[in-house]
């Protein structure tokens, strides 16, 4: 005889590969959901005592803190410097790195299309808040024309100042670019989506793809100076019409690949 | 001539623009004066702190480990500075954000309910000023009107509707004179 | 002029802008960020430049290359990002071209803290970059010295076609202090017989850092040197306090020098016959002046924000000939004035210092509780 | 019937950021309005009945402060 | 009455924007012809007086000593910053950088793509020789699959150092671009088009239509082991497939220009 | 072992390789380039790891980055390639890690020349990056040598945590001399209790030089302190030649040094006491040694390839007690055995060096014909 | 008829890379073989009749040492 | 004993290959020994030079400016370094490269038709090692076999066949002795 009983089943936890500290984001800023999805996906995958995670200089800079797998700290820009000596002598390892804008496409452009050429066997997890959001939100290369920030307090001038960089597209147009997307975090949907891309990523990783880099709109309520239930909105109606989400460059053999 | 103030409580409580207040008001009074605040968007979180040292000779170091007077807007900046204050200094606490009594017993101490005033004068913001104004009652250092010429010098046009609620908030505060001290 | 309050990090820009700033290039580091946001409103609303550059190598190569054409520029960052500077630095140094940089100095080494430190003072006083050069360097310990020197380093910089750095550290960056801004001067930008700026109307010209062959190199570096002899035979700043009759003194310098003026005055209301020596050109150092005050004491005490940098220079000055005492702080903590009250009676006091290196002492003192 | 669920939040976590409020599909979160925790942060409670177990709060919380659950049929012999 | 006689016509004289000296370039090296045609657009646009030069490092480090105009001498990779600092003082002069492929898309990548995406109002000639000539011949970011070089001694492995970056393609993502093109010079035909391209950056500029690149593809007989007509073969044969010719962004405003 | 005619940057390279090097990050600049081409080669064959690095920049990052892993790694540059490593040295340092440096010196400031120089002595040995911190900086005036320190490099790195830096000049990469090599092991990969190489089995870890909290940093700064004090008493290295009962003396460090030996010799040969003291770590410097030697000496003469950089540290510690003369090329040029003999000849035969600074005589005897 | 050309060559800066040898359309071209100019290199002269003026060896020349002329047809009245 | 030679000329006449095989033969002959280029691809175009060092102590200098003996396969190599050697030492000349005599009459001048003789070999790329042939003749330093040696030793085998050329240039180049000095 079957017996049917209602019994509590657990939806959603905490990921295993979170550190069990509160952060110091800021409240709402969704630095904090990047984290959870990188750790969700390392859980998953079931590579954290093997994953190596470059913090850079910007709010995530004690990123380290917030993993539990190891980690390093990079100089401002420098991450994808130091997770190439880090891949390179641990080829075996997951090597991350963990970056916003100013970092990685102001200070840090050299580093980061150097080892996208390189085809560098890493993830690297793209914060892009449109602007830098731990020194008080100065203008990044990502602030959106007319965009007022700290340092461009007229609103971004482009004939001064000039055009926003599309990381992603630029990147894409390397030939050691296994998988570079972009994907954002201003609703459910577009965090799920954001979760499969950073699976993808580290698949690439794992199977020997080369590069890969997953671009993800971010907020920064305190410095935008909204709510953070406003900037998911600033996030969906200003960024994503001038950082389309979509795949730029997906390396075919990630289409077979089951997981 | 030479008075230190710390200014002590949470971000966001107004701190740093009471201590720069009331160094408009000692400059104003042809005064030297330092303000230093723990500074930093890259210290998010946590609390805030600022020092004023005022003097009417040349200042050396704008900050001191023991201060002549302390404004503690919460506990944490209690339980920081109440060993640091000078003897004989001044200590104002924020009762409404304290829930301990003041072990000092060699300093003049001001405990004042200052959110609950802020409240009955209908602004929360009006906080920093109630503690600034028991501050001046209990420190011989610059005249109530000196801080009130300061704040109608200093403060943007836009806000000097506001004027007169920040006087009767440091009147407020002024009323919690410290008895002098026992020892 | 009324005096107004200013944080260091404005004043600093205002000052600049008032010599006749005609562009700055930086890039966003705590704790000298105040500066570049400043001169963000501040130079588009005069018709001068201001630009955000990509990093802080990217801000040295542009005031490198304004600098050639004959502009009033300045830069300016803090410890890491001046670090990032050194090869710009150098070159700028090669090239002979007149530059004002501004180091807002933190907590280090590496990504260290924010917090104020004095711990650049090799990097930027000896040479932090290849090759031998010398960087005018200028110590400010206050808002209206910060303000005067930062006014007066541009003059300073084209006089001598030389680096002209205010070294600073994050207190005096953010802190606020009333001071008078000088006079306001137009954009400057000049035509010296050297500059290229385009050739109409003469001989083209280049300027570069290169010298392929040794001697013509040689020839270069002497040049350089012999400027620097003549920079430290004019330039030197200091500031005495209470030395007339003083049989012991403390040597600092920006904001470790200030504080040590209130350990000062405390040791002398004690009776103490103590006094103050701030350098404020770090870049000559007062050499002469500070032997000569040696042979006069009784006993020094150095205090600085660092492990003893600018000590082994005080050090090789006074050549041992005089008891020298260390106290340091470091990784951002400001010497409070009681700590150092405490290390001047413990000179005064204790027998004259025993052997040993001064840092040692210190280290004996101090390090084993850290 | 829709499914029945129920939220844990890890108060200590949660920075009253409002952003599960804003996605929650029922309506059913709100800061607590008088609870304070010990980052001085209102932590988010569940309100109102109607909480179907969705995750969809826990997707957008930045701080993995929630933790989600719902009834389901257990079939047992 | 008409008399019809015949008389001599100057075809081609050394341009005047050329200094008279020799270049220290190895014999049939088409940095060489890079200089030559930059020199004829700007005698032909009257523009030698109004010009400051941007000299690299590298082989054409002593590019000042070679044209009779303005120049300065930048460190390694940042002749785009230099450039930049001395375009925002003097915005009406004619601002150029030249740069080899090992300064501008190795160590001066970072200062190349903010410069792009600043639409910095300068000139970039950038010569791709596939290899860093001025020490010897090491692996650029640009030698190709395979290449031997003095430090890729086995032939680039692309698993290792990975792939060539193909710049033009890459800078012509950012909107600050203008104009960015690759030509080449190793036949008349290209040499002629390698002009054309070099005048229509100069007029990018001279209209303030933001950053104009020309990457050249150039060859280094001396380190690629070969003489000066087999290099120019080699271009043809073995670069132009990897680094096609092409516009890879043109300002449709300079379509209109007439010159 | 049979000795084998090596090159000096090819020496290093093999010494690195054989000692353990498991993975060698590098940016060609001549006078290093052949060794990073010497390895280009030599590491893949071993199934080690060669990368060129888009940059300085990048290389001293991949090595931080190698370096928490446990491996044994090294970078190599000339000066200006040595300048863009200072904000990654200040990190390393800060994050306490082994890593070694080759820094081939060449004419400056700036580009410069290619030709041999010591001007990087400051920004090496006193800190060219920002923060106190202290590297180990050994400087080989032979190929012997150049490979006997680069293998003892990583074993002393480990020890302390710490960067060691191998202070070459063009002239030593460059030059050719027999030399035997040491035993060869294989690529070293430790597991140290601090490393960074996955945390299966133990719990996460993380590397880092920020210290947010200032008490914080300074208690990393008062260890890197006290390490260094312990590196001072353990590391000093130096050689010694016709000291015994010599009089005079001449100071010189690296190709300087072997270059006065042969005045030394020539000085000797007319019979004149003289010796030659060459410092091989600058880094700790045998102070303690100068010193006493110094004691009992007439007149010291210090000899370098630049402008008198390490001449300010002789003064130091010999404390001006005897008359200090300086000789110094600069720009790219050795100086000559005879250049140093006439010099040799003056300290002894006029009189007791005059008043002022050596570097003042220097400049006032070669300062003005140039 | 072809137009009549010819070049002059400055002899100095020719480094008798033969680039010009191999571009020109009438094979006129080659390095002088006894002459050394000052830098040692032999540089290129015209060899044969036949130049045409075409410029194309001026073109492809990385030292502009080439001068060229050509023969027009030139109408007075 | 130390004997210092700089073999000096233009780029591509082997001078560094010169000076290398001295070397060698001086290190198997279990003497202390230095070479130094003159370096740098960076310096393209014009002359190149080597010092050898050769001594039974420990050799200081690795460059000097007074050699004990020179070759100087071109005019500016001559022009450059006639002046140094020092008195009674060694000047070798390559007299095909060169137009002028010597002016030195306190040292042994060996003139040699040296690219004349290689190219009668069948091989003007043995220039140099007549010359070399021509410097041991002249200088008491090494036996002509020690250098053959090296160059059996060093020289890869694929160029082997070379060797009995290489040994009659050095032959033809050793039959210029030149006369004891006069002064
Ligand atoms: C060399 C250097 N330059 C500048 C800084 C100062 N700095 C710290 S964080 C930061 C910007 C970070 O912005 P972003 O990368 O966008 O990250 P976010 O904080 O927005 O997440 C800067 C400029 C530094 N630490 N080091
Ligand atoms: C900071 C720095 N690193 C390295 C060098 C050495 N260096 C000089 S030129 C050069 C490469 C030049 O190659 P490329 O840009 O391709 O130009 P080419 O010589 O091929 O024309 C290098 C690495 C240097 N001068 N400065
Ligand atoms: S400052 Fe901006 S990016 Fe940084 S934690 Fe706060 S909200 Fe997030
Ligand atoms: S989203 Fe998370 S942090 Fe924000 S209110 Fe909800 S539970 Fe709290
Ligand atoms: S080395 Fe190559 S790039 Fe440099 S001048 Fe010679 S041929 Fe040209
Ligand atoms: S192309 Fe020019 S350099 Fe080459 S051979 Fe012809 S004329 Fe001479």
């Amino acid at each position: 005889m079957e017996n049917v009983t209602m019994q509590e089943q657990l939806v959603y936890d905490r990921p295993e590969s979170m550190a069990s500290v509160q952060t110091h984001y800021c409240p709402g800023c969704t630095h904090g959901v990047a984290h959870r999805l990188v750790a969700e996906v390392i859980d998953e995958m079931g590579i954290k005592d093997n994953t190596i995670g470059v913090a850079s200089v910007g709010c995530s800079v004690f990123a380290y803190n917030y993993f539990d797998f190891d980690f390093v700290q990079a100089p401002h820009g420098r991450a994808p410097a130091m997770a190439t000596g880090i891949k390179r002598v641990l080829p075996q390892r997951f090597v991350m790195t963990y970056q916003g804008d100013g970092d990685l496409a102001s200070i840090g452009m050299g580093e980061i299309v150097a080892a996208a050429a390189r085809g560098e066997n890493i993830t690297v997890i793209f914060l892009n808040n449109a602007n830098y959001g731990m020194t008080g939100g100065q203008m990044a290369p990502t602030t959106l024309p007319g965009q007022k920030t700290s340092s461009s307090p007229g609103g971004r001038d482009v004939e001064v100042a000039g055009f926003p960089i599309r990381t992603a597209e630029m990147l894409a147009t390397l030939d050691g670019a296994g998988y570079v997307v972009r994907r954002s975090m201003h609703d459910p949907k577009n965090v799920r989506m954001a979760k499969k891309a950073i699976r993808l990523a580290f698949e690439t990783q794992k199977n020997g793809l080369g590069f890969s880099l997953v671009e993800l709109l971010s907020t920064c309520p305190t410095n935008w100076g909204m709510t953070p239930v406003q900037a998911l909105k600033w996030v969906e109606d200003a960024m994503v019409p001038y950082y389309p989400i979509g795949d730029y460059k997906v390396n075919p053999a990630l289409k077979e690949l089951k997981f | 001539m030479q008075k230190e103030i710390i200014i002590a409580g949470f971000g966001g409580q107004g701190v740093l623009f009471a201590g720069q207040l009331l160094t408009y008001a000692a400059m104003d009074q042809g005064l030297q004066v330092t303000w230093i605040p723990s500074y930093g968007p890259e210290m998010r979180g946590g609390t805030a702190n600022c020092t004023v040292v005022i003097s009417d000779d040349e200042i050396g170091s704008p900050m001191v480990s023991r201060p002549t007077a302390v404004i503690a807007m919460n506990l944490p900046s209690l339980d920081k500075y109440e060993d640091k204050v000078k003897d004989g200094g001044v200590l104002v606490v924020n009762q409404s954000m304290v829930d301990r009594e003041v072990k000092r017993t060699d300093i003049k101490v001001a405990t004042v309910p200052a959110n609950s005033i802020a409240e009955e004068l209908g602004d929360k913001r009006m906080t920093n000023m109630v503690l600034l104004g028991a501050l001046l009652a209990n420190l011989d250092i610059l005249p109530v009107e000196a801080v009130e010429k300061a704040l109608r010098d200093h403060l943007p046009e836009r806000h000097h509707k506001l004027l007169p609620m920040n006087k009767e908030a440091m009147q407020r505060g002024g009323t919690y004179v410290a008895a002098a001290i026992s020892a | 002029m009324a005096k107004e309050l200013m944080k260091g990090n404005v004043a600093i820009a205002e000052a600049a802008v008032r010599a006749g700033l005609n562009a700055y290039f930086g890039y966003p580091i705590t704790p000298q960020t105040e500066l570049l946001e400043y001169l963000s409103a501040r130079m588009p609303e005069l018709g001068r430049t201001f630009l955000q550059a990509e990093s802080e190598l990217g801000a040295v190569n542009m005031v490198y290359g304004a600098a050639c054409t004959g502009a009033r520029v300045m830069s300016s960052s803090s410890s890491p990002g001046t670090s990032l500077m050194m090869e710009g630095i150098s070159y700028i140094a090669g090239t002979e071209l007149p530059v004002v940089i501004v180091d807002v100095m933190r907590g280090g080494p590496g990504l260290g803290n924010i917090a104020p430190a004095q711990a650049d003072y090799n990097q930027i006083v000896h040479g932090g970059g290849h090759g031998d050069y010398h960087p005018i360097v200028l110590a400010p310990a206050n808002i209206q010295e910060a303000i005067d020197l930062t006014y007066g380093a541009f003059d300073l910089a084209e006089k001598y076609r030389s680096i002209v750095v205010i070294l600073a550290d994050g207190s005096l960056g953010q802190m606020m202090e009333p001071a008078e801004l000088p006079e306001m001067k137009e954009a400057i930008m000049r035509t010296p017989d050297w500059a290229t700026y385009g050739s109409a109307g003469r001989e083209r010209r280049f300027l570069s850092s290169i010298y392929l062959d040794p001697p013509q190199q040689e020839k270069t570096n002497f040049r350089l040197e012999r400027r620097w002899q003549e920079i430290k035979a004019k330039e030197v700043q200091y500031k005495e306090y209470f030395l007339d009759d003083a049989e012991y003194a403390v040597v600092g310098f920006g904001t470790s020098g200030r504080i040590a003026l209130s350990a000062v005055r405390a040791a002398r209301a004690k009776g103490i016959k103590i006094g103050l020596f701030r350098p404020v050109s770090l870049a000559p150092y007062p050499e002469k002046e500070l032997y000569e005050l040696s042979k006069r004491l009784k006993g020094l005490l150095v205090v600085e924000m660092n492990a003893g940098q600018m000590l082994e220079d005080v050090l090789n000055i006074t050549r041992s000939q005089i008891p020298v005492e260390f106290y340091g702080r470091m990784g951002g903590i400001l010497p409070m004035p009681e700590e150092i009250e405490a290390e001047i009676d413990r000179m005064v006091n204790e027998s004259a210092a025993s052997d040993g290196h001064p840092r040692d002492r210190w280290l004996a003192r101090f390090g084993k509780m850290n | 019937m829709p499914p029945q669920g129920r939220i844990e939040v890890r108060d200590n976590y949660c920075k009253g950021c409002e952003i599960c409020v804003a996605a929650c599909p029922q309506g059913v979160l709100a800061l607590a309005p008088e609870r304070l925790n010990i980052k001085g942060y209102h932590p988010v409670e569940l309100i109102e009945q109607g909480c179907t177990g969705c995750g969809i709060c826990a997707i957008v919380c930045p701080e993995a402060a929630l933790i989600v659950y719902r009834e389901v049929k257990s079939r047992t012999q």
